[in-house]
């Protein structure tokens, strides 16, 4: 058994692979074909201050080596998500990390707020400022230092558990979001949300997402996902979690060696719910077979030529 | 609902660009509920086409499981290449059924294209029962029907070209097939512009009718939420979640006609 | 057969199948393998005021459905290009457009002057504004706005020829980028160019391109390549050129309705250096098949849902 | 050179992990020009591995051409499972040759892993020209060898583990081959650290050697730049192209030991 153990500020996580916001449902939906409990943790649906519907279909569209999506965010809400889900999550061994949305600075905080005031057992927040879909999902500080700064010290002040911000590879300079985030206070970051993408019918000319844009997922984008760990980690000091395309042991190596302390595996959900187990299974095969040791030991360590 | 390595048991063509497959997969044979369920294919290891295809039930006999499907783009054709003793990944059985058991009620059977599978098994299933049903199978041309045109024996075939049975789309074939049914309620599967017809003609008519409904899946299990279809009379406020839209997955694909919008 | 003539700016092409810079080397190597004088156009690699030999090796990887290079703009430089490619080109049927890259805008200028006050046939210029392997490669400039705007006017007035800018899909906003350079007075706009992208070899920890990012190309970036069109399309009056994950018929007509005159095919000519020609023949049937007539009709014409 | 569809006439298992394929490519057969020259192949219509492969051409016989590879990764696992009548999507044939035809040299031979395809080809060559050569073929193990080893008529094997032929690497096995030669060419394939002990050991020995080297390639045609190799003494100025770097895909694979930096 190699040393899967991991941490991100002060949680200790028995494996590094946690499942993405909003491929995993609230957590609890596949525990009849996976053992959810051997997951690393589990990040929620993104959870808004009211619940929304969603964006009418069509909402999906598969591409080369990955998808698009337009969910549009609909989710139960967070009364709702105190409601019905937290006391599920008093039954689960598994760490929950609670994915939150918003369009302003202010319902990031209520919903936050909210959470914090309710008894709960879970392992922290990560903050969606990057979805590509909605107005409601944060895009518009997911681009901008200041607004990524004001807003993480805003929510930095008002929980002691893990604060972990989402980024966006839709920028121009995703180190410079991350700084900003860490200066806030963040205890580390997540990335990489979508990629912006479109896919088009031609038969009949319509849009295969029904607002045009969505957001792209899967393999396609694990180069897009590795690069941007690795810039972020050139960059700042706080732990990563590396997020795109991941789909085997070997995949998330990449992303531990660009810089990454857990990873987050997404659309390979949908193909195989318990994908997660099998990589968790295949790492610590792999690891012992190249005598790697613990994980801990290899964070960043991409040699580049010079 | 499980995922399984079935094995293939037979895969041919058995009308014009309509196959039928049958595998063993007992875990999900074990599980099935009825008519209207269906599995998730994983076709091929490659990422080329990531996700799994949606495929109905068209029968279950112990612990084999049958599929009748329509060659529609790449992942279809390539099920065609799949042969006798091969391995398939499947996840399933996944959905609702259609709902009935009901005496006072004539089940009227209408399938068309893709949607023939469910319908056919939801007849196997009233036949086994010794339910009486009617049977109504649109097709554009005569070549696509790979059973017979008998009246006599409720089964009732339209093409469009009026190469087999009642020539126009199920609709005049479905008006036919009323005149001696007493109460009957229609349960439809099939493409989008067939489905919609159904829906306006049960509502004309009064008549009760459940439709199976198509949607581009992510997953199949309700953690994707891509499947959506509207309701009727969904509630849009802002504080509503799956009134206005509904997972086909989990909540369907079997809804009345009534609660939802087609197209 | 269909209508495949487009037209960009002043210039009228016999197909809108061009080849992309980098893909096709300087567009006489593989006459062996293609009738490259089918083409609609082909882009030459990047040409620098002085010859380049490159970044070290490792330089490409496949990842995906796509692959990540870091070429380093290798190329011969204007000077030989003009007397050794140039001449070339008097023999071609096929329109040739030169792309250009520099560090400076003065660069940029000079090699465009040198090659104007040679004689040739030349159709027009692409300028590579957006390269992400070296700073040669002008990202600087594809990044922001204003400098955007200044060097394409200031090239503007140095050529009648077609002046095409290449866009970058690494930046927050290439709608902005492309209105800039509308102003400044581009003819056409192209895009996209690779997105910035990794990829490690878990085995001896090292990066598989040597300096350690890439450029992501081939059908993994279609959806990206789609939506940077579409958004530009929305912002500019100019035609586009699409550029990104272009294998087949139907990707043309996809990039097409979603706003673009004119598609280059790059990574697929890896496989097949002749797949311009069959993209070609393919779209003639489709557009018959599909009545659908002059791809000049379906510019942009993607319905979105409401 | 063309793309040419071949059809497989025969692939099997020749030694642990080692694959021989015979197929007919009559348009690159008749193009060949001599061992060293490669083809290209496009292992399957996917694109999760997007890029073709390269593999020496081993020998050419009439209309046919054979390959001998060894199991690395993915795509040369999936070229295993074509079977005879399956036809295969190639182009070359590509890059240059290695160059002999001065009697007074003696060609020794150095082949080791994925390398041995061109050297064996080169060994044929010399064979029908009824030129004499030495043959030296490293592996790890004696299961990895399907020839065998006999000094006396100039084979030599070597095995990392002793259990054919000498033990170690192919240079002690090039030493003891040399001593019966006269003046010595070195002709060399194979991975990386091989071919840096044979470029030293050639060096310090003052023997002329060519190496065939190795590339991770884009296009095999000269129009992606991939696949450099980085030449000794190159000029490096801002003014040079294609002095320090050079394509193996066309300038190679084949180059003077002299000429190029291994690893
Ligand atoms: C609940 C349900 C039951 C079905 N049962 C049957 C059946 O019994 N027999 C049958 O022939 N067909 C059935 N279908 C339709 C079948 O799933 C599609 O025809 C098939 O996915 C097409 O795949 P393709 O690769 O051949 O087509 P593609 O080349 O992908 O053609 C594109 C079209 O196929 C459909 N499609 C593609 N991927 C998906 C997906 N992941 N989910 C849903 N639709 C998709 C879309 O309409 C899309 O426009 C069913 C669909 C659903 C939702
Ligand atoms: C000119 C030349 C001739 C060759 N001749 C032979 C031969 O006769 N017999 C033989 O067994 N092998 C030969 N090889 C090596 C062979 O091409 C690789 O072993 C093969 O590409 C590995 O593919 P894979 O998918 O199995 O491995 P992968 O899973 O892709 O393994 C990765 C490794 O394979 C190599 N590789 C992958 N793709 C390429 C590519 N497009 N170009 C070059 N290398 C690549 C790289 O070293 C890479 O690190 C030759 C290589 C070259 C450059
Ligand atoms: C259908 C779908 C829904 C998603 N919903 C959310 C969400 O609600 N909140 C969020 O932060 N990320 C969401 N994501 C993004 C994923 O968490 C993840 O960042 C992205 O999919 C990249 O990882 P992958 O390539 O492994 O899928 C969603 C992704 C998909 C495919
Ligand atoms: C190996 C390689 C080299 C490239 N070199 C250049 C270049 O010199 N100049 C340039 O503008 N674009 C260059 N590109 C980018 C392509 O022109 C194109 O924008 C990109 O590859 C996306 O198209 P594709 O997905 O069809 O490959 C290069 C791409 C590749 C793969
Ligand atoms: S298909 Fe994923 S939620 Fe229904
Ligand atoms: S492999 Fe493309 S230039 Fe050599």
């Amino acid at each position: 058994m190699a040393d899967l153990g991991t941490k991100i500020g002060i949680v200790d996580f028995e494996n590094p692979i946690f499942v993405a916001s909003g491929t995993y449902g609230y957590g609890t939906e596949v525990s009849e074909l996976a053992d959810i409990n051997d997951l690393g943790a589990i990040v929620t649906k993104s959870i808004t201050r009211y619940p929304r519907e969603g964006n009418p279909p069509p909402r999906i569209v598969e591409t080369p080596s990955g998808m698009l999506n337009s969910i549009g965010l609909a989710n139960i809400g967070v009364e709702a998500y105190i409601e019905t889900m937290i006391p599920l999550y008093e039954e689960l061994k598994t760490p929950i990390i609670m994915n939150i949305a918003g369009s302003t600075e202010a319902e990031y905080c209520e919903i936050l707020e909210m959470t914090e005031s309710a008894s709960s057992n879970i392992a922290g927040y990560e903050i969606n400022i990057s979805c590509p879909n909605v107005k409601a999902g944060g895009m518009e500080f997911g681009v901008d230092c200041d607004l990524t700064e004001q807003l993480t010290s805003r929510l930095r002040k008002l929980t002691e558990r893990l604060l972990i911000m989402k980024l966006s590879p839709n920028v121009t300079d995703i180190a410079a979001i991350g700084i900003a985030a860490e200066r806030g206070g963040a205890d580390a970051l997540s990335a990489i949300n979508t990629l912006v993408g479109m896919s088009i019918d031609t038969t009949n000319k319509e849009s295969n997402i029904h607002f045009g844009f969505g957001g792209l997922s899967g393999p396609a984008i694990k180069p897009v996902g590795l690069a941007c760990v690795h810039k972020v980690y050139q960059a700042v000091d706080i732990p990563l979690i590396g997020i795109g395309g991941i789909t085997c042991a070997n995949d998330v190596l990449e992303y531990v060696l660009a810089g990454a302390a857990a990873v987050q595996v997404g659309t390979a959900n949908y193909r195989d719910p318990d994908v997660g187990n099998s990589i968790i299974i295949e790492l610590d095969t792999l690891l012992d077979k190249n005598n790697m040791g613990s994980i801990l030991n290899l964070i960043g360590k991409v040699q580049l030529g010079s | 609902m499980k995922i399984e390595i079935a094995t293939v048991l037979e895969n041919k063509l058995i009308a014009s660009n309509i196959w039928k497959m049958k595998m063993t997969a007992p875990g999900i044979a074990e599980q099935y509920k009825g008519a209207g369920q269906f599995i998730q294919i994983l076709v091929q290891s490659s990422w080329d086409n990531p996700l799994r295809r949606p495929m109905s039930i068209a029968a279950v006999d112990g612990d084999q499981i049958v599929i009748i499907y329509k060659v529609f783009g790449r992942m279809t054709q390539v099920i065609t290449e799949q042969e006798a003793g091969e391995e398939l990944d499947i996840l399933g059985p996944l959905g609702n059924t259609f709902r009935w058991g009901d005496d006072e009620f004539t089940p009227v059977l209408v399938g068309g294209g893709v949607g023939l599978a469910p319908i056919l098994n939801m007849y196997g299933e009233c036949t086994a029962a010794g339910q009486n049903a009617v049977l109504v199978i649109g097709a554009r041309t005569g070549a696509e029907h790979f059973i017979d045109h008998e009246p006599q024996n409720n089964v009732f075939l339209a093409t469009d070209d009026g190469t087999a049975g009642i020539t126009g789309t199920v609709i005049p074939a479905i008006a036919i097939s009323l005149k001696n049914t007493g109460k009957p309620e229609i349960l439809a599967c099939g493409p989008e512009p067939m489905l919609k017809a159904v829906q306006e003609f049960a509502a004309a008519h009064e008549i009760p009718a459940q439709l199976s409904v198509e949607s581009y899946m992510g997953c199949g299990i309700g953690i994707c939420q891509g499947c959506v279809v509207e309701r009727v009379n969904g509630n849009v406020s802002e504080h509503s979640y799956h009134e206005k839209y509904s997972l086909v997955c989990i909540d369907g694909p079997v809804y009345k006609s009534e609660e939802v919008i087609i197209g």
